[in-house]
């Protein structure tokens, strides 16, 4: 870190300014000169300056500042030139960034002025101990908005800095299983049943449809391969099966 | 009274005015000057308010100012005290005001926490939220709203009247897309 | 002064006294006996409390008792004060104060720079600021105002109490640089 007084210790200083108005504000503030007769032309070759300095540190600028940095470039140059219709225009630009910066400058005054108030809870306290002497109405709700806001970006917040929540997935019967379970009571019963008897105890009725779907899926997988028939006597109907073992003794 | 005394006893009523717990004298001989006379200083603090609207009482070891015990009862009609929410029913509020019409698995997906049923009784009961329906989903949640009480609660015209999402998320945004998939 | 003044001197000294919030004179004039002239009444007790360690001012629409502020320093060793805000927060703060209702991207044009999410934090956090409504341009943006909290944290009774904005240009007069001379 160089001394304070060194050359590039405003350039060093660049990341503490809100932008580059507030750069300017300050270069106009910090001028040797009197404030009242400071020119833009004199404002633009020192901001320009800063910018430079601080490009060939390699610091890194956000674009705004290269922006305002061109636009400062182009306006010196229209200043420059002799009388004419530019020069009209960049007068006219270089009194709005002056009022700018004096608007900016009001804005500093304002918030220097409310510093300087006694401050509830840094220079002046209310009372400490306030007494609730309401027992009698609590049906109200103190709402506000910016106690919703608060809430909700606390709850985005929150979620954010978790992984997401994922609920369990319910256990539903897979394909596999009922594959599994038809092999396993094919074998004991002795005639057409119904695909419903084959189905596993279900606690939701979500759990009961998935079950009976994957049973399907089971029987048809075992029906293609041979290993069972099915039947449906009509559309909607119970659906029926049994196992080819007992295709002989038919 | 001396200067000097008048001093601190000024500093001893602003002190024990401002603060949240009784006064201990321990903590006033350190706030007083050196040369303070604090059983003194606090005797004359404590007949200054004789006969007001306030008083100076020693309570849990420590001096605290207190409403004058005749007047509680032209007191408490005036002052109201309404409650706040506690900060799940606030949170859920929020996200139902928001995001609406939500189902409750949806709201604690959001919220990254489960929902308890008091915090839902207390959004009921104070009238902010109410059913509107059933999403169209296995199980067929029911979907929760905002009601023309919220609205007024808040001062609102419209719902259309809530700050954006995208006002308050800002510098958010980013840090709540979802993290990558791992495995 | 009358025992029926005194009276209601005492209720408003206790009504105040026991409120956390500046008390609105609607609450007062509520509180107090109905022949009462709240006006004198406050202008007494307002003198009985004058250079003493605790006083009478009137903040946010209200009155509210508060410690001296010439005590700040002695108070401070003993209550704990909370930072203050840093100047991105304080200048956001004064621009809404002066042109509120006021949208963010406007703010952001007076200041010249963007407002990071944390500095909007900061203002809600404290109370400061709160969204009312949208302005009715493309996009609707949300626009901001203070609010009675901030009122009350700088002493403002009302925001006309606000310094002019003419007042505050402490000699920043920029001219615009003549034409270079030519030949």
């Amino acid at each position: 870190m160089p001394p304070a007084d060194s050359p590039h210790s405003l350039v060093l200083h660049l990341g503490g300014f809100e932008g580059p108005l507030d750069l300017l504000l300050d270069l106009a503030r910090t001028q040797k000169v009197d404030l009242a007769s400071i020119s833009i032309l004199a404002l633009v070759d020192q901001f320009l300056a800063v910018i430079e300095g601080a490009t060939r540190i390699r610091l890194e600028l956000a674009a705004d500042w290269l922006v305002m940095a061109a636009w400062l470039a182009w306006l010196k140059s229209r200043l420059l030139l002799p009388d004419g219709a530019e020069v009209e225009e960049a007068e006219l630009a270089a009194e709005t960034l002056a009022a700018r910066l004096r608007d900016l400058q009001r804005v500093r005054g304002l918030a220097v002025w409310l510093q300087a108030r006694p401050t509830l809870g840094r220079d002046v306290f209310g009372r400490g101990a306030p007494e609730e002497l309401i027992e009698t109405d609590r049906s109200g709700l103190k709402l506000d908005m910016p106690g919703l806001l608060r809430a909700y970006v606390a709850a985005l917040r929150r979620r954010a800095s978790q992984r997401p929540y994922r609920p369990n997935p319910p256990a539903l019967w897979s394909v596999k299983d009922a594959l599994a379970r038809l092999a396993l009571l094919m074998g004991s019963l002795p005639d057409w049943s119904d695909l419903e008897r084959f189905l596993p105890d279900a606690a939701t009725p979500l759990e009961r449809r998935g079950a009976l779907a994957s049973t399907l899926m089971a029987g048809l997988e075992m029906a293609r391969s041979g290993t069972l028939r099915l039947q449906q006597e009509q559309a909607f109907g119970p659906i029926l099966l049994r196992g080819t073992e007992r295709d002989g003794d038919v | 009274m001396s200067d000097a005394d008048d001093a601190d006893l000024r500093l001893a009523e602003a002190l024990i005015f401002a603060s949240a717990e009784p006064v201990k004298p321990s903590a006033l001989i350190q706030a007083l000057s050196e040369a303070a006379d604090t059983d003194a200083i606090m005797a004359a603090l404590q007949r200054r308010y004789e006969g007001r609207g306030v008083e100076l009482v020693q309570v849990a070891g420590g001096w605290q100012f207190r409403t004058a015990p005749d007047l509680a009862s032209r007191l408490t009609r005036v002052i109201l005290a309404p409650r706040r929410l506690p900060r799940a029913a606030m949170e859920t509020l929020a996200i139902i005001a928001w995001h609406q019409p939500i189902t409750r698995p949806e709201i604690e997906e959001i919220r990254g926490a489960a929902i308890s049923q008091t915090t839902m009784d207390q959004l009921l009961e104070a009238g902010l939220v109410t059913p509107r329906g059933r999403k169209d989903t296995p199980g067929r949640p029911t979907l929760w709203v905002t009601t023309a009480a919220f609205l007024a609660q808040f001062n609102l015209s419209d719902l259309r009247d809530l700050p954006r999402r995208d006002d308050l998320l800002a510098g958010l945004a980013l840090a709540i897309a979802p993290p990558p998939e791992t495995g």
